[in-house]
């Protein structure tokens, strides 16, 4: 193929955009819904997936210290916590403070405890999180063989629940995304396949007056790219925009920070890629059978 | 040089359009192939450029075999023959000088050559006004002169046109088959379906009388032949 | 009854394709509508069943006033006309049958009556074998002969054909002609632009003859008379 | 029109499906896509809203019993308090097992609270749903104006800010919902458009020969009705046994139950009658501009 030919197709490939001035609007748009929708869902997805990580990452563990220990014992002890590399933080909660945070927890009911000021029953403790959640029991087992360690407790019940309910909250939205992919390849295909469909008369008499296959290719590759591209601007336009609106109105959603407006880069990238690459392939694809003339 | 042995048409719905059809065209002949409406008369021609391809028999032009032609190849065949469809088979979506610029483009010729060949055809076929039209903003003779221009450009070796003058007026059609004589001078070969009782009678070339999809007469200066 | 004053044309890209057209066709009448390619013939036809409309002038069809003409009335007067169009214009997903059978449909007649319309008008163009086929699986001269058949099927008051024998060979195309002979002598209105001048010089009717978008000539009983 | 027209063009919009045979495929298969996915958002919605309901209702308030009141004066209040309208339920809950609550809430650090059976400091008191948890804020202090009651305690703040969040999980899958189904809308007609776009050579013919629009306009109309109801059709049997199938697998989630399959008919027919009717209307709205002639 000569250089010049490589410009023709170009010009070609964009002359057909205005040429088949509906045909190009239907398909654009038919782009433009379809990853539109698949990006406000990339973008909740991936919002979700951080939600399901924090709250993991809330999963906490209390270590009792045996009663009596002596304070260069409990010194240690920390020492050897703050040694493991499967724990992200240790932190030391003295009896006193244990009381507090109970009464806390009991709000209107804390007059039950006032007595105990004195002679507080409470050990001293260890709050310590995992540096992967999910294994905190496995951790939990670990340093429980600790010397002084008296009970390690993390609610087991309740956190495998959560594990759960977050494996499934998780493997959802994965399925869910990946779905969604198909369907906006799919549909973005679709698209560009029934727009061909319409012109295969003229695949035909390109063929007829001695065009080869990929003379015939080129310009439709190009359109279709272009369709794939054009149709990706307005939904990374609105969901720039969108998301940064919606992350100045709530910044955070109960306990958790939305994701930062770089996410839309990534989402974006996603987008263009999806639409020119389904286009450009698409367009292919579907020439193919016009083609065997 | 085109030769056809023994070629039968039989098409998908079981419309037999050709039977037994052998026949040999030598480069540089003109011929007419002439018979009554479904004779058979495009099926033969369009087996020529392979745009359908025969149910037995087999046939060379211009020393490819078309049957055991490969994909890739059929372009290069194409390339050498300049075809007048019937139904003019013009691009909806190009204009007029596009239309006919397409055959050069398909060879990659320079834009230079490729303009310069465009005004020349039109020229030959009185469009240059109408380079610019698409090609539904035509008359129907309009659209059939732009297929024959598009038929010439490229200076094939072999012409086949299918009624290249059905929706031309008379003066128009002697215009069209003036340039035709001329280029069948050079030495191009002419394979002409055509009705036209009076073209053929005067301009005596060899005629083939296609009738239900035999080559019932074959005459080396012969003459239209059917009596109404 | 055909009357046109001052008819002018100009197409949106600017082509100018009838400037001052006045003329009037009586009930019954036979005219031959003759010019070179690019003429206006097709467009002086279009304005007559409002495929296109005048840019000047007025028009009268069988006492529609074509220019005041309300959109809801468009189909009562076409179905008194019955055009061959020159590109044929078939429904492509319908069989020969269909085809011809749709323009009765509109009008709401009995199936039965619509079967035997059919098989008449497909008789009478030599296409009962191709009934059941789609237009694409037809010749040129075949789809043209249904585009004929249709234009028939309805008995309509006036027949417009345009060049409905540009594809035939000239025993088919004698064929049609006596057929449209036939019709014309029960009282139908017939307007018919041709290129064939055999035809045009023996059975002689009303010519009129249009070049560069006027009407150049119009005789009683004329000729082709373009000279070669 | 005649009884039999009705017929004739019954008949033809069901052949024309089979006469553009790969055009009703694409296009069916592109209203069945974008059905699937609006069934599955609708079934997702529908069960959220009930989960974001289901946790509403889980918002409760303590009314306390002033001390040294009389068992008769509690039974007493225990009737106004079920006599109140706005109350869902009323439940009594008395000093000992509210001791026992308590307990169960320290876990591990229950031996706190052992010396306190004998001398119990809790008061009585009565847990209440209220019937539209919306309103709790007003009904606590409804409560509050009541003889003998002390104290009344919602914890105002974590209501407050769990409304919040329901409400915003709630109007953003409203917004959802309304912008998937306008998404589906918008497709479905395109993709009729494009098939029609396709034909308008048809139709421009069709009007040349005498048929008026309405003749025209029938078989699209019916055509399109079943192309929607067509694409209807596998969305509604996925959906069926994949709910069905899931709540199999999984009937709740956390503390949530999700909704019953009936759900699935519902979704059904909102499925079909928007295939069917966009489909209608999106025929006849497409073919309007070629009619023109
Ligand atoms: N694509 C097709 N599929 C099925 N049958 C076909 C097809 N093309 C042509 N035929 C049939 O084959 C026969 C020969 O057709 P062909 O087009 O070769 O005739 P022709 O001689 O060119 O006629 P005309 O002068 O009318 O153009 C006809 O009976 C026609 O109906
Ligand atoms: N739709 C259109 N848009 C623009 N210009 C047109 C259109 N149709 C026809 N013309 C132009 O109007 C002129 C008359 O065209 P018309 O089709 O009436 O010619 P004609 O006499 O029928 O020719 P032919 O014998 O070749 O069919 C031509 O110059 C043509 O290019
Ligand atoms: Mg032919
Ligand atoms: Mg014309």
């Amino acid at each position: 193929m000569k250089i010049r030919t490589i410009g023709r197709h170009g010009r070609e490939g964009l002359r057909n955009l205005s040429r088949n001035g509906w045909m190009t609007f239907a398909s654009i748009s038919a782009v433009t819904v379809t990853l539109l929708l698949l990006g406000v869902f990339l973008l909740l997805a991936y919002n979700v997936q951080q939600f399901s990580k924090q709250l993991e990452s809330q999963v906490e563990m209390n270590v009792y210290v045996k009663e009596g220990a002596a304070r260069a014992d409990v010194l240690e002890l920390e020492r050897q916590l703050k040694s493991l590399p499967e724990l992200a933080s240790v932190t030391y909660v003295s009896k006193e403070s244990g009381l507090d945070q109970l009464k806390d927890k009991l709000q209107e009911n804390a007059s039950l405890l006032e007595g105990l000021d004195k002679e507080n029953p409470l050990p001293d403790k260890f709050i310590l999180k995992a540096k992967d959640p999910q294994l905190i029991g496995s951790v939990a087992a670990k340093v429980q063989t600790l010397p002084l360690v008296d009970k390690v407790n993390y609610g087991k019940d309740t956190v495998e629940k959560l594990f759960k309910g977050i494996s499934l909250v998780r493997n959802s939205g994965a399925v869910f995304v990946v779905g969604l992919c198909f369907t906006a390849l799919f549909l973005i295909s679709n698209t560009i396949k029934v727009t061909i469909f319409a012109r295969r008369k003229e695949i035909e008499i390109m063929k007829l007056v001695g065009a080869t296959n990929w003379f015939i290719r080129w310009p439709f590759l190009i359109e279709g790219l272009l369709i794939g591209a054009l149709g990706a601007v307005l939904p990374i336009a609105l969901l720039s925009f969108g998301y940064s609106y919606l992350l100045s109105v709530y910044p955070s959603f109960m306990y958790f920070n939305f994701a930062a407006v770089d996410l839309v880069y990534s989402v974006s990238t996603i987008l263009i890629s999806i639409g020119a690459l389904i286009g450009m392939i698409g367009s292919v694809m579907s020439i193919s059978r016009f083609l065997r003339i | 040089m085109i030769e056809m042995h023994d070629v039968w048409k039989t098409y998908p719905n079981g419309a037999v359009a050709l039977q037994g059809v052998s026949v040999r065209i030598d480069k540089g002949e003109f011929v007419y192939v002439v018979g009554p409406s479904g004779a058979g008369k495009s099926t033969f021609i369009k087996l020529m450029y392979r745009e359908e391809r025969p149910s037995k028999g087999s046939i060379f032009v211009n020393g490819f075999n078309i049957e055991r032609l490969k994909e890739r190849k059929i372009p290069l065949l194409r390339r050498q023959i300049g075809v007048v469809f019937q139904d003019f088979k013009l691009l909806p979506n190009m204009t007029v000088q596009e239309n006919v610029a397409f055959a050069l483009e398909v060879i990659e010729a320079s834009p230079k050559k490729i303009r310069q060949r465009v005004n020349e055809v039109l020229e030959l076929v009185g469009l240059t006004d109408k380079a610019k039209d698409l090609p539904a903003h035509l008359s129907g003779g309009q659209q059939q002169r732009v297929s024959i221009a598009r038929a010439l450009i490229n200076n094939p070796s072999v012409i086949i046109a299918d009624e290249p003058t059905g929706n031309l007026d008379p003066e128009t059609s002697w215009d069209i088959m003036r340039l035709f004589e001329e280029i069948n001078n050079r030495g191009t070969t002419i394979v002409m379906a055509t009705h036209n009782k009076e073209i053929v009678n005067t301009l005596k070339r060899r005629v083939l009388a296609v009738e239900g999809g035999q080559i019932v007469r074959d005459q080396k200066r012969g003459v239209y032949g059917y009596e109404n």
